[in-house]
């Protein structure tokens, strides 16, 4: 590094850059934005980004959330409808047990933290794969929010959290928005960066984030060099519950209501974004940064497809369309990137 | 050369660092090892010796707790002990260079060197790895054993053989406080590099640590180790003291015998490569591993 | 099948208003696909190109990505916003900013009771629950006492609305059953199932039209005697309603909450009528029943009713 | 083997025979039949029985497919809506351009078979994972069969094949019903069979099934040794896409109306199947006979809750119970069968 | 010793079976081989030699087409050649025993052992894999190299170090045609089954197979080897024939010099356990590795 090596090519500074392999995924995105902002010009305003930067922002907390997860080598497919259930105990809490809403949020921080606990634990316990265990938390949790629901109301949806002690508070940290060059933009971005700033600390500069690595790279090796194999797992499931909750608490302040269906197949979106971001499936290589990335690549796809006002029924075409689009760049750039270095 | 040599009571009165006794693994219907007791003292090298698939890998992971004894004993100090995992062992000042559990690929050669050890700075929330002091120690670690690693941001996974192996064994090196176990550490080194290891071993030794080492190689064996157990086929054979045994019959044990003595003769050729190294010339080891002539 | 080209793509329905016209966006709270609010989809578009506005259609069944899309074509600045209510509450905000924004906004389907509070112009069409309501009387005076009612996807507000009000207007039992649209065979089985453990169930209720054949056929091969009816037309169900295998489909010509809401923006805008005051104006619900379903079923197939 | 070996602990009968992976499985699938049966009277009839074997065929061709392509270490998350896509060629076809029913399939059959090779040669030519490959393609084809769809008939379904030249005798064969014991049972079922063991035997005794298990295990060593992994990774997701043509056919000819949207969703619950039935997600390991075993695991759990007469709105609730239930079945048999073998 | 003593153009007029000229490699950034040649001729072991990371097994991946080199060229039969895929390697008669890329560890050892040239019987579609043929066959080869596997249907993944190398070299004896590259074949091997696999390198060498042989092990190297490649950091130090090096020379250069010579001394001590074969004894090699005392 210091030394000159002769066993080490030249490499330029440009390429150098691009070694980070974040790069391959913000290329990726900038590709994208770039061939809708031409396409519309309402995308590239200030409102636009605004406009689009709202869905990636949840988005982006769950997929860094997971991304942390499939870097260990699991899956959490309960994640979406957990955030439904998260907003469902809440808005129920406070509106019909007349819990101030902070009391409510916190009661369903404990329902959360409690389900990916048990993923976790099941998981570590068992040895069957994450895959199959929170698939079935999945359909329970679908069930028992379906089943409560309309046990406690009558219909598939609970409302009416704007009625209840302390709303506005807490809707203002974590629902509200800030006005910014005249357009207000949506406090949950500053959460998406302050969790995507913290995950990636952790992945890249704590033992938990070198634990993380190696037990999705091979557990058993981890293991036999000492890493606390299980309970590194159960924290990742933990965690992830704690975004689903934060997630969840997001959307149940902002829309004040939540349906019963709420977050079902948004597990998959998660996946998907952790996924463009260059997270592998397998497990042991990934990084916070390009989940967040790989969210703001979904959204924009499926924000920029409605702006540039093309057929809802060619949608998904389109939106497949950009994916494989933004996954090609992303995966040249590191090919190329690659060649510069290792 | 019978069984009586095997090593009986010493007089040494401190227990020994770990003890084996009577231990056994079986997976599924395979019975890996059976009733096998061994000893490792502090200041002392233990050697492993066997024909592939004895189970010598089988006992070392009993010893650093990846494998539990499916009966027998294990004693720590004297002391029953139960690994629940390798972490437990490694509390107790165990480190071990594995045959096949070795690194995690897709990480650099650096993450993979403090895996499970991980050097911290600061404190509370602000506790961080500390980057670039572990950068720094695994370059100097890794030199001094005679590997220049280009880059040690390097994935593990694309390393040479023997430089990975060379990670597996700095790391032990630099974490065994009480006992350092190296299954075969030397299969994939270089000539430079494979006498560096056992110049560490007899450090490590020198320095009071227990030590067990496995290998294949006479050669290596029999300078460095003070006893040795030996395992066929799961079961063991006894455990011979340096001074009960010669280097003949070492050789002569680890080769299963005597029949290959003709290969030395199979070997040659009256081909036209035949020069002045040609099998039998004197000085030069007939056939190879087993040992010098008589 | 061709591969659709931008161009195609972008002609049928782009964002660039014709001459004199103006940009009208529907959002909906159903994705594309749904047999139902297909028909209100070609309504609004026939309206748009009657008037020579265009008219952008979007639909989600997830309030927060339906407030999404409510967003986007605020700050797309349409120049009139028609919007499914299914969910007040989640999309109060979003509504509220377009009429900030000065849209003029016409709910339809559901949410008529809040519509006028949130600021819309007028309602269009009335709610599921109406509907459902009606086709539980219709069973009911077929002597259904006991009633299965087929949800096609779980936690839907809409279906759910629609079960709710069979049940007021069957005054009798109703189970529901979940089913999955996207696989046909494994609903036919499902039904069958629930008609074969239950023989005491003497009426079914469907809520899509592909379902509905699925329905007819899990009667016809356990050879159940239930009454069936369902809601929203296709071919194979006018075909059925017709053969007598389907009693009745409830229409709420959902074509006219496309057509209408389109029809009063543009005279909204050009000519600022509010048609009834402002009053709710409704589009059904009626019936198709082998007495009309001759007549019904070439419309069927073009998708207009 | 034929000689004693002391390395070798004895062996009882009994848990000899468990030592067949499959046979993991099959408890699994026992023990949710005997809780359904012990429910429902209907449920062990033979006409329950007919009616839930219906849908685990169709299920279970998908199913078989989609695990060798699994054990191959791909995912095809393209395949449920490409049964939509057939179906919708083949009704188009035949109603609106007349063409007889077994020329329409042959069409939709070439439409398949492209698609699934296109997946394939995009995954191996460009190195992206299968996940986001057959995503896209997911994604694209949805809004091909949709935006078709809309564009030739103006509604979101195509139907009348019923009276299409041929229909009659085709559906005999893929569609019809075979009379046992009083109760008709869908011929589909044997279909689904013959392609259990057709995957069975190529799996465990060709050439082909040796190298899907090696390119699934560790694909540079395999090629390494003279595997044709690209050529045997294209060849599964042909044959994936083949599977999910005789399924698309099969729906089509039964219903003969075909809906845009039909076979979304249902890619997850064939690598359910699948992963039920023993496959590792991360490849190289699983068995046809277990998938179709999962696929009627799937089925029962699915049918069986019906049956019971459970609340509908706790449905999922259930189904994640019980396919917990039978995935841990699962699971400790197999454990119990390795203590006796490796 | 110097670069004279690199092969001149010998007098045979058959082209070498395998001929690199001047190839290099890189990964990235990483120059792995740089301008090596080399030649592999019927009936001739060819050694390639060299320190951990030297690049010996980037250059035998290019003689077998797992990599393409970046420059220079690589001739079969004197004839220009591109492999594209190992298999093209195979298909000539190419057959390796790789360092890292061995076995798929979830197949059983019999399905590893004939992956990608499985035995077929019958014809057309029940054209089908000679499973019971398979078994008995890798049973047999492996009982002749002395590893007595119990049940060729265990998973490769969990049998021992050596017992997986062995599948891997008999697989390659096995198929190897024409040439044979053997990448620290004998690594992880006992005594035994080492002795075995250097016999069978001389067998293959008298059937008139070119063979490729690296190790790190002087003892194994000097017997058998017609031929030396020494690569030190990617470049090679010139090729040696037998006739024109001796073993302490051979020794020497894979050591890097002389500087392990006071070794010896450092691993001796006067422990309690130095008994009759302490370093020094005569005929005892002193130091593991570094050759027979001059
Ligand atoms: N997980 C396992 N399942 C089944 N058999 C196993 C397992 N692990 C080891 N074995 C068997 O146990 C025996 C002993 O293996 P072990 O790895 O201890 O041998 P070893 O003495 O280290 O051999 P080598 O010198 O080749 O490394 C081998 O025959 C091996 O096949
Ligand atoms: N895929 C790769 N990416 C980057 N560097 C690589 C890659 N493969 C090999 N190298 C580097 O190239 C050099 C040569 O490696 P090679 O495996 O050929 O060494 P070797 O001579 O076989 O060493 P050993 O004796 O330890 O097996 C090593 O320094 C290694 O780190
Ligand atoms: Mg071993
Ligand atoms: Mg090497």
């Amino acid at each position: 590094m210091t030394v000159a090596d002769e066993r080490l090519a030249a490499t330029g500074v440009a390429r150098r850059l691009l070694i980070r392999p974040e790069l391959g995924a913000v290329v990726g995105a900038l590709v994208v934005f770039a061939f809708f902002a031409g396409q519309s010009e309402v995308f590239r305003s200030v409102e636009g980004v605004a406009n689009w930067l709202d869905p990636a922002s949840t988005l982006g907390i769950m997929a860094v959330a997971i991304a942390l997860l499939m870097i260990g080598g699991e899956f959490d497919l309960s994640a979406g409808v957990l955030t439904g259930t998260v907003g469902l105990v809440t808005v129920i809490l406070a509106t019909r047990y007349d819990l101030p809403v902070w009391a409510a949020m916190l009661a369903a921080l404990a329902v959360a933290l409690l389900v990916g606990f048990l993923n976790g634990l099941v998981v570590v316990r068992t040895g069957l794969p994450s895959f199959i265990v929170t698939l079935a938390t999945f359909l329970m949790l679908q069930g028992v929010n379906l089943g409560v629901t309309k046990a406690l109301t009558g219909t598939v949806q609970v409302g009416g959290l704007r009625r209840a002690e302390g709303y506005e508070e807490v809707r203002a940290v974590l629902a509200g928005t800030i006005p910014v060059g005249g357009t207000d933009f949506r406090v949950a971005i500053l959460w998406w960066l302050a969790v995507t700033a913290l995950a990636t600390w952790v992945l890249t500069r704590t033992r938990a984030g070198n634990w993380i690595f190696a037990v999705g790279g091979d557990e058993r090796a981890a293991r036999a060099v000492g890493v606390p194999a299980e309970r590194t797992k159960i924290a990742l499931f933990v965690t992830t519950a704690g975004a689903a909750w934060l997630v969840g608490s997001i959307m149940a302040l902002r829309f004040t209501s939540v349906q019963a269906g709420s977050g079902v197949g948004q597990e998959f979106v998660y996946i998907i974004a952790a996924v463009i971001g260059g997270c592998l499936l397998t497990g042991g290589h990934g990084s916070a940064i390009g989940a967040a990335v790989g969210a703001v690549i979904f959204g924009m796809a499926d924000k920029g497809i409605v702006f540039a006002g093309w057929d809802a029924d060619w949608f998904t075409f389109f939106l497949g369309a950009m994916l494989l689009l933004a996954t090609l760049a992303n995966r040249f750039v590191r090919r190329y990137a690659e060649e510069v270095k290792r | 050369m019978t069984g009586d040599g095997a090593v009986t009571e010493g007089g040494t009165d401190a227990p020994p660092l770990l003890e084996v006794r009577d231990v056994g693994k079986t997976f599924g219907g395979v019975i890996a090892l059976r009733d096998v007791s061994m000893r490792v003292r502090a200041g002392e090298v233990s050697c492993v010796l066997g024909d592939n698939g004895a189970g010598k890998s089988t006992l070392i992971k009993i010893l650093s707790g990846v494998h539990a004894p499916d009966s027998g004993s294990y004693l720590v100090d004297g002391a029953p002990a139960a690994f629940a995992s390798p972490r437990d062992a490694l509390d107790k000042g165990i480190a071990t260079v594995y045959q096949d559990l070795a690194m995690i690929p897709l990480m650099s050669v650096w993450r993979n060197f403090f895996l499970g050890s991980e050097p911290v700075l600061g404190r509370g929330p602000l506790r961080r790895f500390d980057v670039t002091g572990a950068k720094r120690t695994v370059r100097e670690e890794l030199r001094s054993m005679g590997i220049d690693i280009r880059d040690v941001d390097q994935p593990v996974g694309t390393l040479s053989g023997g430089e990975r192996q060379s990670v597996a064994i700095a790391r032990a090196v630099h974490f065994g406080a009480r006992v350092l176990i190296l299954d075969e550490p030397t299969s994939a080194l270089g000539v430079k590099q494979a006498g560096v290891v056992l110049r560490y071993v007899a450090q490590a030794r020198d320095r009071g640590l227990g030590v067990v080492f496995i290998t294949h190689n006479p050669h290596h064996a029999y300078p460095i180790g003070d006893r040795f157990l030996l395992l066929n086929r799961g079961a063991s054979l006894g455990e011979y003291a340096k001074a009960d045994i010669t280097p003949e019959e070492l050789t002569s044990l680890m080769a299963g015998g005597a029949e290959l003595e003709q290969l030395a003769h199979e070997l040659s050729r009256g081909g036209p490569a035949a020069g002045p190294g040609t099998p039998g010339t004197p000085g030069t080891p007939e056939t190879p591993e087993t040992g010098p002539p008589p | 099948g061709g591969q659709p080209t931008k161009e195609t793509a972008g002609a049928a329905s782009g964002p660039a208003p014709a001459a004199g016209g103006g940009t009208f966006a529907v959002v909906t709270h159903a994705s594309a696909g749904d047999a139902f609010w297909d028909v209100v989809k070609n309504g609004a578009e026939a309206a748009g190109k009657r008037y020579g506005v265009t008219v952008t259609y979007q639909g989600d069944g997830d309030p927060a990505r339906q407030s999404q899309l409510i967003d986007q074509a605020v700050s797309q600045k349409v120049d009139g916003l028609v919007v499914s209510m299914a969910n007040p509450d989640a999309l109060k905000e979003s509504v509220g900013k377009a009429v900030t924004a000065g849209i003029p906004v016409i709910t339809i389907n559901s949410g008529g009771d809040v519509s006028r509070e949130f600021g819309a112009v007028t309602h269009v069409g009335q709610s599921e629950d109406v509907a459902g309501r009606g086709a539980g009387e219709k069973l009911k005076a077929e002597g259904v006492t006991k009633l299965l009612c087929v949800i096609h996807e779980a936690g839907n507000v809409g279906l759910d609305q629609r079960c709710n009000g069979a049940t007021q207007g069957l005054g009798g039992t109703v189970e529901r059953l979940q089913v999955d649209v996207g696989n046909l065979a494994d609903a036919t089985s499902k039904i069958k199932a629930r008609l074969q453990a239950d023989t005491s169930l003497n009426g079914v209720l469907t809520l899509n039209p592909a379902v509905a054949v699925a329905a007819r056929d899990a009667i016809a091969d356990g050879g159940s005697k239930a009454k069936l009816g369902t809601f929203d037309l296709s071919a194979d169900v006018v075909a059925a309603i017709e053969d007598g295998e389907i009693l009745f489909a409830v229409d709420q010509q959902q074509y006219l909450q496309g057509w209408l809401p389109i029809t009063f923006l543009t005279l909204y805008k050009e000519n600022l009528n509010t048609v009834g005051g402002g009053l709710p104006v409704n589009t059904g619900p009626g019936f198709v029943t082998k007495d009309n379903a001759a007549k019904v079923a070439k419309l069927a197939e073009s998708g207009t009713r």
